[in-house]
């Protein structure tokens, strides 16, 4: 079924150190020959290896049964990926850009994420939605959303983002693995980023957070593209002499509430960063339960750095409108504060 | 409803004679004269027909395709169809009193749909796969799943109340086009699988607007996907008659993707069942989709929750009782086969029995627990699925205690 | 234009008592009357008058031209309502249950939301945007969802939801007058139940939230269906001597963040409810800023009654699932005992 | 690429000779032969070609519905057209080259399809309403649009950055397919307004297979709405070539939805032109919706972000090179009209300062202010954004002052 040589699968042992995209594709490349059920479907996925490389040399070595190059149309795809899934497959599906999975959001909403609840279990839908969201790339409209919370608020559905190129490859692993559907938020800025991936040791569970830096004067939470941000913030705030705690939430649906309540017991405060715009977005969920979980630990208010409510502006403005250092600096400091 | 009033709308403003307003080289007419184009859009478009309404056999040049598929079907293979037809009608109007007596919250009546659905139904081998709407009672029946488990849905206990997987026939969709595509991807799985089965999906009239639909026209042309769209054109959409939704047949959407479409007379089980077969033929052998359109009539209410006296005159309701389905096939029965009045006796106490039981099913039916909120919201699970239900759980029970501290006062 | 007799247009002027889907149909009503450039638009809203009967009458008196059978498609419905805004006609579309408004998302959050400011301003698309939604109606799947969490957090849409019939009747009248995009959502279960109507006197702002009883204990906090809800709890918490204050938000976007905060500084205390799943709900943005805004004033968490994280149950589970009477005394006992 | 290779693609499984495998009444073959059907289907579509690669003039059965369109063409207005195509070419190029000097984040080249721009560009009434996707530039210069307007989405200053209800010519749109049903929208009002006016809808093959592009069909069928859908074909979409769309040429999409499709060559201009005009006039008298099909090439990457080099072979494009639209209609004013050098000289001068108008005003085009991003969220104001704005600026402002307290350090 695959090309690959012994030699290559023996280097897929090996601690290696590969760009979050990469890592994407060497996670699917591993998919694919370990599951002959396993697709790859999505407009330009084929020859091209789709417009991020992500599915680089997959049809090549898989050939165009296994990695499909769709017609031009997000419902088709999810739609056509679910009766895949009832005949037994596990499509893994791309979706060019965050701004155009609205199309398919029928087909996510109201079939892919009721069909096991309204078939009473008897069919599962392991299906996965790869969509590389966010901004910062100075791309034109519709490609730097991130609406992550639009599908949060779905059940039925798991949804998660890797921060880097290790968690990238195993959660990839993982969520094809699931027998629910997953939506794949690919931290597109991210995608050229490098880090130290072992194809070998599961690093933990899809849905839990990571603990990236501890700290105990505030928590920072934050998943997918801003985590590496809320990294370079701790080290500017360790500068000033605060230390912070940054959580990787890695999954957005469920969201790991235990490990928040346990870091912000801890530190009294909690910041949530996201690009998505603040208002309905994933910082409002966190904040409310957290408040609801450590009310008499908290020092101050929840506070969340996001997007505006606004239409994602013109790259331009881009710099503006997402959180950046000084941002979260400025709702560290307010919350510190209090 | 003629054809006719499916035609082209008249111009908005005056059609002033002048020159180049025909085409040449428009689609309607490539290759072909003015007047062939004229035929497809404006004339009464072919119907395959195996049965007059009376029940006669017609076999013509148009008919040599398909009468291969009834060619050596048996006198008991036709009571077969005519039991189908019956049983299916008795259930349907069940469930319609049913619904009229609380038990039901709503019923989707198939009646006048009979032939459309028990035709293709049969054309089906128990290996296809069939993606149904939510009015496919008789295809559902044809397939094996025990109509009393279509009831669950429409009595408000379940959102589909069948192993979809046992009789390889999907729970009903709702959202007005979605299976179409369900029923593409599955087709290209067993394309992928190399398997000589077959897809089956039921649509509307109403469906073949909604960009889904022609989406799954798209894919399964690209894919060449073994699968078979059977619209059941039964006039209304609702309150809208198909004029709304096209101005040309439906049948003739197909070509334009690429793939042969064909109007069936839907309440004609014998062509019904010919042509789906000709059509699942063609899937096996690799030829692709093909869209089948049932040219049928809803004769009761879109639901009961509907009052088509208000959009519609009873007169065409009327009309087309003179093409009744179970009927023609009794005429056909009657005087070309040896179908004697046992058969209809007996099949009658059968009748009886369906309706009976089917009462005392869904009567028993209990209500779900109401741990089932949580339950296959996830197959793997999800941690706020737990949290929330123990949360639920430990509301529940704080009744339980308030129930037993206050005795029966609660 | 219309047939209505002077005797009928005279009787408009009196305060009436109707029913919500009448006062709908008046408002309509009074609208297709005033502007040659109102369209009412949707599937089976002309000679049905809608599956709901808020159309009733309509088309008979305004014609085919004005209130418009459309095929069956909802993302064409939206779409072509944004060609016909762009011409200057201001359409108002039905979308015949809250579960097939997913097929629109497309059109309604990256065109119909964002073509004002993609235009900077040039276009202005005053479209609206009815959907029947909310359960208790003992519905099949699909038709008791409430969806508003995903419009509110689309920037460029406004999201509002009536309680009663002369907020109905009112705000349906700003509605159709915004220059912006308004989603209307309408209480489906309270279709039937009667108010007052003044069509003489415009209670208040579109986006204002209304205090429908005072009270010193507690807020609660709802808009659409649950108001009435909240209603009957403050009153059953009454006999208990327990005076809640209860808000009528009318807006989910924007949210009247201002009324709120004024409520919580005098009671100190919120419950929201919603029958949306609370995970990424209304009561997640609400518990959030007003944490933020009355940090020192709230003597309990923000608590939130609604949906559960599932799909929508079958009919006959909705009683369970949905935020009833004993759900909400149960929150506001326990916001209480904090 | 061929047509062929749109055609159907060979069977999945053998296709074992079987009774019935052609249906009589299949759509495709409806009141015709069953050779007709075969033509539709495998052989090369009749395409409309007013001017061969040479650059001389056809006319014959297949023209003559559409030579009326233009019959009383002047050569001033043929030079007019080229024109048009050269200073689009150039000032396509120009942008190509701002965005590799880093001035533009992205390009969407228009090289290739010229001819199919200008030629439906020229064709519409001031009127008119055009909705194109991201690549009409030539469209948009037929309409007046300032082309340094267009660069501004490019540079990422703003989504759209001219007012398009001054030229009657809509804002680009991205989301692939949308357009077609504002441009159906629009046209339902026109009619509405009892107006004459049309409206023109641009798409591309690969947004043929979006649901939104099937229910503008419905839609402006169904209400007989004067809209053109002006597809060009272009060949590909980013890496996928045509037959990942659809089997069978797209123009005979329009006929299952009951109305007229038509291929043109989209390389030459007349052709273009004069089917477009066609087009459009049955729009204004009432007769509804048209496809026209433009069938031509990309000739460069789908944008600067492209690398055509890993899907396609330059070959294709070579071949292509030899239907160059504007050497099509420059050999045709050299050969039959008194064009001469001197026009073509004086073109070159204009084409230069062109693009150093392009260049110098795009160099100029400052960065929107930052209050930009809550401008126009909303035309009526909405709490949260004053809120936002209010903080924004608060928080802009403390900059200001560490600005001044710091000096120069920041
Ligand atoms: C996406 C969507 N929109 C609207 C509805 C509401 N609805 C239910 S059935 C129906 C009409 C369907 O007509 P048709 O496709 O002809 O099927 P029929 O009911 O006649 O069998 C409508 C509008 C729906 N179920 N799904
Ligand atoms: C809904 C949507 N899906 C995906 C894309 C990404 N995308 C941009 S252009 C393009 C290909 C379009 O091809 P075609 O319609 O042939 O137009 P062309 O670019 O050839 O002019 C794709 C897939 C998009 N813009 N919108
Ligand atoms: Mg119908
Ligand atoms: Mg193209």
């Amino acid at each position: 079924m695959t090309t690959q040589t012994a030699a290559q699968t023996a280097g897929q042992s090996a601690v290696k150190s590969l760009a979050l995209a990469k890592a994407i594709n060497e996670s699917l490349r591993k998919a694919l020959e370990t599951d002959p059920k396993v697709l790859v479907m999505g407009e330009d996925v084929g020859k091209l290896g789709g417009v991020f490389r992500v599915t680089d040399g997959l049809q090549k070595d898989f050939g165009e049964d296994r990695v499909i190059d769709t017609p031009l149309a997000e419902s088709g795809i999810v739609g056509t990926a679910i009766g895949l899934a009832l005949r037994g497959y596990r499509p893994v599906v791309e979706i060019q850009f965050d701004g155009f999975v609205f199309p398919a959001y029928d087909q996510i909403v109201t079939q892919l994420a009721k069909m096991h609840a309204r078939a009473l279990g008897k069919v599962k839908l392991p299906v996965v939605v790869r969509i590389p969201y966010g901004g910062g790339i100075g791309a034109v409209e519709h490609h730097s959303e991130s609406p992550e919370a639009l599908f949060a608020h779905v059940a039925g559905l798991k949804v998660v983002s890797p921060s880097n190129a290790s968690d990238a490859y195993w959660m990839m692993q993982q969520a094809i693995q699931s027998d629910d559907p997953v939506i794949f938020f690919e931290p597109k800025r991210r995608y050229w980023d490098k880090a130290e991936v072992n194809p070998e040791a599961i690093p933990g569970p899809l849905h839990k957070a990571r603990v990236v830096r501890e700290g105990t004067d505030l928590t920072l939470a934050a998943y997918g593209p801003m985590v590496k941000l809320c990294q370079e913030v701790a080290d500017a705030a360790a500068e000033e002499g605060k230390a912070l705690e940054v959580l990787d939430l890695r999954s957005v649906s469920p969201l790991d509430f235990d490990s928040i309540q346990t870091s912000v017991e801890k530190t009294g405060r909690l910041v949530v960063v996201h690009e998505a715009p603040v208002f309905f977005g994933s910082g409002a969920e966190i904040a409310a339960r957290i408040t609801e979980r450590c009310f008499y630990h908290l020092e101050a208010p929840v506070l969340r750095v996001g997007g505006y409510h606004a239409p994602y502006p013109p790259a331009r403005l881009e710099e503006e409108y997402l959180p950046g250092l000084d941002r979260v600096l400025d709702a560290v400091d307010r919350s510190l504060a209090y | 409803m003629t054809v006719e009033s499916t035609a082209a709308r008249k111009p908005r403003r005056s059609a002033a004679g002048k020159t180049g307003t025909t085409g040449g080289k428009a689609a309607g007419t490539t290759g072909t004269k003015r007047t062939a184009a004229k035929k497809t859009t404006n004339a009464e478009p072919e119907l395959v027909q195996l049965l007059t309404p009376e029940g006669k056999r017609i076999k013509n040049a148009g008919t040599a395709a398909y009468d291969p598929y009834v060619a050596d079907i048996t006198p008991d293979e036709l009571r077969g169809l005519y039991r189908d037809m019956v049983l299916t009608r008795r259930f349907d109007a069940e469930a319609t009193s049913l619904q009229r007596q609380g038990e039901l919250g709503l019923w989707a009546s198939l009646l006048g749909q009979e032939a459309a659905q028990i035709g293709s139904g049969r054309a089906t081998r128990e290996d296809d796969y069939v993606f149904p709407t939510y009015r496919e009672h008789g295809v559902a029946w044809c397939r094996g799943v025990d109509p009393t488990n279509l009831l669950g849905m429409f009595r408000g206990v379940n959102n589909g109340g069948w192993d979809p997987t046992t009789n390889n026939f999907h729970l009903y969709t709702i959202v007005i086009g979605s299976q179409t595509l369900h029923a593409t991807g599955y087709a290209m799985g067993i394309a992928k699988d190399g398997a000589d089965s077959a897809v089956i999906a039921y649509f509307g009239d109403g469906a073949s607007s909604q960009g889904d639909v022609a989406e799954a026209f798209t894919f399964s042309a690209v894919y060449n996907a073994p699968v078979v769209f059977f619209c059941q054109n039964n006039q209304w959409a609702i309150s809208e008659p198909t004029e709304k939704q096209t101005r040309v047949p439906l049948y003739q959407r197909a070509q334009g993707f690429g793939f042969p479409g064909v109007r069936v007379d839907g309440n004609d089980v014998l062509a019904c069942l010919a042509v789906t077969k000709w059509a699942l033929e063609r899937a096996r052998r690799g030829e692709g989709p093909t869209l089948v359109e049932a040219y049928t009539y809803r004769m009761g209410a879109h639901t009961t929750s509907d009052d088509p006296t208000r959009y519609r005159h009873d007169d065409e309701r009327v009309a087309w009782e003179a093409k009744d389905p179970i009927a023609r096939l009794r005429g056909y029965l009657e005087s070309e086969t040896d179908t004697n009045e046992g058969f209809f006796a007996e099949l009658e106490a059968e009748s009886e029995a369906l309706g009976r039981r089917v009462r005392e099913v869904v009567r028993a039916m209990p209500d779900p627990d109401h741990f089932a909120i949580f339950e296959n919201a996830y197959a793997d699970g999800h941690a706020l699925v737990d949290e929330e239900r123990a949360q639920f759980a430990a509301y529940q029970a704080s009744f339980a205690d308030v129930d037993e501290e206050e005795g029966k006062e609660r």
